[in-house]
């Protein structure tokens, strides 16, 4: 692809590009926004929010089911707390959950990829038909069992999703580190007599960085989606942690007349989650843009 | 332009031929039966029919009307009526009862219903030791009944117990000859898990476990008047609003599990009729006496009277406070009794007196999953405890697991929410379940012990006579305030929603979700 | 009155860069019966200029500045996309290069037949008659390309058949409408050396038997010189020479087609000899004044890059855009 | 093509072997122990052994998985602790349930996510394109609970359209149990108001369910029908005068079907595992329900009983997939 004046396009050239093609579509921009503000509210939580004390559990069963107000941006629920504080204090619960069990997936599933990809042979098999028969398993009734087996607690909830979640990783770890560990400076290293792990380490995994870092944006949206999924059908939640999937299912029962205690948390997953996906999307564009949208 | 349009026809023919195969037809009003079926919307499933077996109110409801006890309680106080049993009549000493049993009473597959099939049901629940059998624990035994002649049985009790007649609605009879074909090794649990040998008004015709089980009226009920039901469904609903808008818009005609939330949106909705009534169903929370920090009295009474008493009672919505171990309005309980009320200042000076003067210890509260009453009351609670700078871990656990904790004072949380609803209206009832000793490492009292409480419990068992019986147990609530073994929480209404077309739906304060379809009709 | 007359017809196309000035000014004329080739190295815009006869190139991003394209005294720029159809496969046929990717793999190859047929016929496609009729005449015009046992092979898909045999059948999809123009791209340069010879000798016997005019698009000067009655060369969007083949073949006088004749080797080319072109195509994102050869042109001098030279004509149609025509390099 | 499809067949074998391995090591990996659960709180120690060596839980491992292989291939899938049932039972009450709702969201997504992407693909960059892409997005992100949610708040509470839950009017008796399927059965017995019936109670929960596979199958079908248009046979059918709805709803469109199939096999697994959320809000007996019951008293006979039957469908349905991508794509057929 040679351009105007002739000369091979540098680096920065290309980067240049990437922008303007991040930058035109206002979408990945969107997408971007909806993430900074969420870390924001996670990082800045309890001081920006009009009543901090309700996000640990304080009560005010006087000001019960009050509509939304210039006192209560969201209005309240059942024991009076403010629904704008807990949903802004659910986003660093979920922020958190969605990247425990997207680093935990990635950490399993990549250790399990770059073996499978870098020994081959029956060890590449024997892994990669145990990650296919993970991914055969229905995900949610896996995740599910394992969580209500360890006992309520959002650590119990991000692990056993991250059971069920690595598999993904597995595959694409395993893919890279095949393309990559062919190239010509993984062949001059093991010239070199670089070890094994020493190779893997240094030279391969560097190199399939984008990639899972491209899946782990991606996945973060759906892992949220996830946890709130197993917050809503009640296992692993721990009052008075405020999970937006349990808010949602607690408010169930106040529709339709107290609206604002089911709607608010619904959106705010709904919009996180949105916002991970056009992140993700945009990211996959920059990084490898021969990626079929 | 043009040809764009042209390509929009096509698309949208063929969206079009594709959504008819889920074809969207205006709601087609299903015209319902001549039959008249009452639908009962209920979110606890019936995982077995064996009436010497089950458990829950859903089990009850369903047996009570498929099988038939000696004799029935309705109205408001709680009055026996008779059922297989036309009269019965109580030696002085209350130790000896003898029923004369209806000569019409027959089983469903026809065969008379005699005092031997009595004999063999009573028999059955004492052997087995399961389902409502706790309620004659140490009352009968194997030898208590015997069969005078084909319509007369003999119960001679092994100790005095007056609310022994509150208790019998709840002691089914079942057909022994049908049993006993289906033996198998298991005296019969198997067969009747799923079967039914009894001589209710009505027949188990559709079961689809987690969904529906239908009742179908039997052919020639062998007891006469009764409503004009041909048949009735229990309908699993999980969420109580959807069982609130199954009422709502007539797809049900009675809402069992409804909340104080569900009451308010119902207030004024068109042919719909809210039932709120006081019940004898105490909510408390059981304090670990015997291990862990709580069997401090001076923290038990520290904490007892920094409970916010009124956030509970606001987020209960349709209820009032409990005033010491009785539910209000019970026979012996003591209106005018002291009980801790929310008072930070005697709550410090209790505080400093016992072993963490300034708190900053962690306890443990255990609650149902899925229970939202006691979800909210935990939060209650956390927030009371932390103006004693005392810290509350909440954990949501299944109900086989919260039971397996209270097997020993050491397994058991620092706080036990627990539900008691009476079975009969005597306060023998509450009493003896929640703080007799002897039922130490049951839910209902696992770990509370005073033996002047036990001394007077049996005490007032077996006093026939009503005025000592009063004082007897004036004392034993004095003791119970004294030793503070649970923060006394609300006694919830009774909160049921009906169709306006049902008619004969009596309240009973006794297991009123238990509802007996046979005085019931649809207008 | 010509068949087709391409008069000053400019293109651009908008990209990412900016806009490309592909075509500057063509003009060329095709009567029947006559087989122009239209030669020139790759990215002149002879392709472009076959597409835009049958107003194939989508616009946006195309656009067409000035000029028009007659064909049987109507200007086809001005054509809704329907009139289009009624020529296309009626009027005008049109094969192109790579016979592999050129037909639908999922569909029958008497499927795709029948379709074109029915749509040259003109019939309305759900009659019962009109398909059967359309299927006997795929038939005869399958056997008239050479496929033996058509009838069977209709049921057939694209990968059962070889490059060749593809292009046979698009030859006989692109005639079977009996067209008076035919549009011929690079129709032989994707098959090997054997079979090009006998598809351009069955292609051209079918054209000298309907006496159908032809715009073959090619870089192979051997093909034009053995089949082509006349001949345009092309050079960055514009002809700068046309006329009846053997004047031009035989006495180019534009540098470049001298330049291009130069470069094919033949018998009598000693080793060595042989000599290529320096420079490379011009790029069609900047503007330009002047003979767009000149950068390249050895007798190239000052007044070659004022102005734009007009195309003189030398006699019995032989074209030039070249104001030194006629000075022998 | 019957060659093919045997070998694909036996190499099934491998795969339900492979599966029922890997979900009984899981299950008795995972700590709780339901045999006493079941017992109740008041059994007594003899008792829980007696329910442990009638459940077989005492006999070793390799030993309980062989009896347990061995009892499924009979159809024993093992029996529920708590409620004594046969799994295999249950499951025939409650997977029919399963499967018609993610039928139905399948049927939803095709028959609408086709269309879309192919007027998204044509109308490229301009505003139905716009308009859809955006849409697809968001319902990508939409939890497929809270739609439920909202579908019953607008569609059944405030307009009353259509039943607020469950699968049938339960006045009156569904038709003839043949495949489970109410939609499917009331169609066999001839019975229209029960199939109206019947749709109009499937049609809210399938509608959430279908919103995720809809979108993505949107997007598949937008980004392979604009590759496909860039393809030369594109050029040539135009060329050759056919008009342009007639090359792109059926050239185009199956060759840009044929790409998107891949994907509608893989949702399936992903619907099966995922329909426990829309059960729960429109009180759809099916197994998503069954499954969250028996995991909430981690009796694992039915989890796995739940867990194998949608591995099983996965696996089947990606074979139904391969073999269909054949039929579209006749170079497959041949190799």
């Amino acid at each position: 692809m040679t351009n105007h004046n002739g000369a091979h396009p540098s680096r920065w050239q290309n980067w240049q590009r990437s922008i303007y093609r991040f930058r035109q579509s206002g979408l990945s921009i969107a997408g971007l926004a909806i993430v900074l503000v969420l870390m924001l509210i996670a990082v800045a939580g309890s001081w920006i929010v009009p009543f901090p004390e309700h996000i640990s559990g304080g009560i005010n069963t006087a000001a019960r089911f009050k509509p939304p107000s210039s006192l209560y941006w969201f209005g309240t629920n059942e024991l009076g707390q403010d629904v704008f504080s807990l949903v802004m204090a659910g986003a660093r619960v979920s922020l958190i959950a969605g990247f425990g069990v997207v680093m935990i997936a990635a950490i399993i599933g990549g250790l399990i990829g770059a073996l499978a990809g870098y020994a081959g042979g029956w060890i590449d098999d024997v892994l990669m038909r145990l990650t296919d028969l993970m991914l055969t398993l229905p995900s949610l009734i896996l995740a599910m069992a394992i969580a209500a087996a360890l006992g309520a607690g959002l650590d119990n909830m991000v692990f056993a999703i991250s059971m069920s979640w690595w598999p993904g990783f597995a595959r694409l770890m395993r893919g890279e580190v095949i393309a990559k560990k062919e190239d010509l400076f993984v062949q001059a290293a093991r010239a070199l007599g670089a070890s094994d792990s020493r190779i893997l380490l240094r030279h391969v995994l560097p190199n399939v960085m984008s990639p899972i870092i491209i899946k782990m944006s991606l996945d973060m949206g759906f892992a949220i989606l996830a946890v709130a999924a197993l917050g809503f059908i009640g296992i692993g939640v721990k009052p008075p942690t405020p999970e937006w999937g349990s808010l949602l299912s607690l408010a169930r029962g106040y529709l339709p007349d107290y609206w604002w205690t089911a709607i608010f948390p619904g959106l705010a997953i709904f919009f996180a989650v949105l916002g991970f996906n056009l992140l993700g999307d945009g990211l996959r564009d920059l990084f490898d843009p021969k990626a079929r949208r | 332009m043009k040809q764009f349009k042209s390509l929009l026809r096509w698309v949208a023919m063929a969206t079009v031929l594709g959504a008819i195969n889920t074809a969207v037809v205006p709601h087609a009003q299903a015209q319902t039966a001549p039959r008249k079926i009452l639908v009962v919307a209920s979110n606890q499933d019936v995982p077995n029919f064996d009436p010497h077996v089950a458990t829950g109110y859903s089990a009850s409801a369903l047996l009570r009307n498929l099988y038939d006890p000696l004799v029935r309680v309705e109205g408001n106080p709680p009055q026996v009526k008779p059922h297989l049993a036309e009269s019965f009549s109580v030696s002085p000493d209350g130790m000896e009862y003898i029923f004369k049993l209806d000569g019409k009473a027959k089983f469903n597959d026809g065969s008379p219903v005699t005092a031997d099939a009595v004999k063999y049901s009573f028999d059955r629940l004492v052997r087995l030791k399961k389902g409502n059998a706790w309620m004659i624990a140490g009352i009968v035994d194997e030898n208590s009944v015997s069969v005078v002649d084909a319509k007369t049985v003999k119960i001679k009790l092994a100790k005095p117990f007056v609310a022994f007649p509150h208790v019998l609605p709840w002691l089914w009879i079942i057909n022994p000859k049908l049993v006993e074909d289906n033996k198998g090794s298991d005296d019969g649990q198997t067969w009747l898990k799923s079967n039914i040998a009894g001589s209710g008004a009505f027949m188990l015709k559709r079961a689809e476990p987690g969904n529906l089980y239908e009742l179908e009226k039997v052919a020639s009920p062998w007891k006469s008047g009764g409503g004009n039901l041909t048949g009735a469904i229990w309908r699993i609903i999980r969420e109580t609003s959807n069982q609130r808008l199954a009422v709502q818009r007539g797809e049900a005609h009675m809402a069992l599990d409804l909340t104080s939330e569900d009451m308010d949106a119902l207030k004024d909705k068109p042919g719909v009729v809210s039932i709120i009534e006081p019940e004898f169903r105490t909510f408390s929370i059981k304090l670990n006496t015997e291990h862990g920090p709580l069997a401090d009295i001076n923290l038990r009474k520290a904490i007892s009277y920094a409970f916010n008493y009124q956030a509970m009672l606001d987020s209960a919505g349709y209820a009032q406070l409990m005033v010491g171990p009785l539910p209000n309005g019970i026979f012996g309980h003591d209106p005018k009794l002291v009980v801790p009320t929310t008072d930070l200042d005697k709550a410090k000076e209790f505080l400093s007196k016992s072993k963490v003067p300034n708190g900053g210890i962690k306890l443990t509260m255990v609650h149902v999953s899925g229970l939202e009453q006691q979800r909210r009351i935990a939060l209650v609670l956390l927030d009371s405890l932390k103006k004693l700078n005392i810290e509350l871990d909440i954990k949501p656990m299944v109900w086989p697991d919260m039971v397996a904790s209270t097997a020993s004072p050491d397994k058991m949380a620092d706080f036990f929410p627990v539900y008691q609803t009476a079975n009969y209206g005597d306060p023998d009832n509450i009493a003896f379940a929640a703080y007799h000793s002897s039922r130490n490492g049951n839910w209902q009292n696992p770990v509370y012990k005073n033996p002047k409480v036990d001394a007077l419990i049996l005490a007032g068992r077996a006093e026939t006579d009503q005025a000592k019986r009063q004082t007897i147990y004036l004392d034993m609530q004095k003791q119970i305030v004294e030793d503070a073994p649970d923060i006394f929480g609300v006694l919830e209404k009774r909160k049921l929603a009906l169709r306006s077309d049902v008619q004969g739906f009596i309240f009973t304060p006794v297991a009123s979700n238990a509802v007996e379809f046979f005085p019931l009709s649809l207008k | 009155m010509a068949l087709l007359s391409i008069e000053n017809l400019h293109l651009s196309i908008q990209s990412f860069d900016g806009e490309a000035q592909i075509l500057n000014g063509v003009d060329l004329t095709l009567e029947r019966g006559e087989i122009c080739g239209l030669v020139g190295e790759t990215g002149c815009g002879k392709s472009l200029t076959g597409l835009s006869v049958s107003k194939l190139v989508s616009s946006p991003p195309a656009r067409y500045g000035q000029g028009a394209i007659h064909f049987d005294g109507h200007d086809i720029l001005g054509h809704s996309e329907n009139a289009m159809r009624a020529l296309r496969g009626r009027r005008i046929g049109m094969i192109f290069q790579d016979p592999t990717t050129n037909l639908n793999p999922l569909f029958r190859i008497g499927e795709q037949m029948i379709d074109v047929a029915l749509h040259s016929m003109g019939a309305n496609r759900w009659s019962r008659s009109a398909q059967r009729e359309a299927r006997e005449r795929s038939i005869a015009m399958l056997e008239r390309v050479g496929i033996h046992d058509a009838h069977n092979r209709l049921d057939d898909y694209p990968h059962q058949f070889s490059g060749g045999m593809r292009q046979r059948v698009l030859i006989a999809m692109a005639l079977i409408g009996r067209p008076d123009l035919l549009i011929a791209d690079e129709p032989t340069t994707a098959l090997d050396v054997s079979v090009q010879a006998q598809i351009l000798k069955l292609l051209f016997d079918i054209v000298r038997e309907d006496n159908i005019a032809v715009l073959l698009i090619t870089h192979n000067l051997g093909v034009v010189a053995r089949l082509c009655t006349h001949v345009a060369v092309m050079y960055a969007g514009r002809i700068i020479e046309r006329g009846i083949m053997a004047d031009v073949f035989n006495n180019p006088s534009h540098p470049y087609t001298k330049a291009l004749l130069g470069a094919v080797p033949t018998q009598k080319t000693r080793k060595g000899t042989l000599q290529g072109l320096g420079g490379s195509v011009p790029d069609p994102y900047l503007p330009h004044e002047g003979c767009r050869f000149a950068p390249r042109c050895a007798l190239a001098e000052a007044r070659c890059r004022e102005a734009v030279p007009p195309e003189a004509d030398l006699g019995h149609g032989h074209g030039v855009a070249c104001i030194k025509a006629g000075v022998s390099a | 093509m019957i060659r093919f499809i045997i070998r694909r067949l036996v190499l099934l074998v491998p795969v339900f072997i492979g599966l029922t391995l890997l979900v009984f090591t899981i299950s008795h990996i995972l700590p709780g122990d339901p045999v006493k659960l079941a017992a109740g709180p008041q059994a007594s120690a003899e008792e829980i052994a007696s329910l442990t060596r009638e459940f077989g839980m005492d006999r070793p491992l390799p030993q309980q998985y062989w009896h347990y292989a061995s009892g499924l291939l009979q159809g024993d899938w093992g029996q529920s602790v708590l409620t004594r049932r046969p799994v295999a039972a249950d499951l025939k009450i409650y997977l029919p349930a399963t499967l018609e709702l993610v039928f139905a969201a399948i049927i939803l997504a095709i028959v609408i996510g086709i269309p879309a992407g192919l007027l998204s693909a044509i109308t490229a960059n301009r505003w139905p394109d716009y308009l859809i892409r955006i849409l697809s997005l968001a319902s990508i992100a939409m939890p497929r609970f809270f739609l439920a949610l909202v579908l019953q708040l607008v569609f059944a509470m405030s307009l009353a359209w259509l039943p607020l839950n469950g699968r049938f009017p339960i006045i009156d008796l569904p038709p003839p149990t043949v495949t489970g399927m109410l939609t499917l059965d009331s169609l066999l017995a001839g019975d229209w108001l029960a199939f109206t019936t019947s749709c109009e109670h499937l049609l809210m929960p399938a509608l959430a369910m279908s919103l995720s596979p809809l979108a993505t199958i949107t997007r598949m079908m937008r980004a392979s029908t604009l590759d496909v248009l860039q393809q030369d046979f594109v050029l040539t059918e135009r060329a050759l005068g056919l008009s342009q709805s007639l090359i792109i709803l059926k050239y185009v469109l199956r060759n840009a079907f044929s790409s998107t199939l891949t994907v509608i096999g893989l949702y399936i697994g992903w619907l099966l595992s995922g329909s426990v959320l829309v059960e729960t809000v429109f009180d759809w007996p099916g197994i998503g329900l069954y499954a969250t019951k028996a995991i909430v008293t981690q009796d694992f006979m039915p989890v796995m009983g739940v867990t194998l039957s949608i591995g099983f469908i996965f696996v089947l349905v990606n074979l139904a997939i391969d073999l269909l991508y054949g039929v579209i794509n006749p170079k497959v057929r041949y190799q």
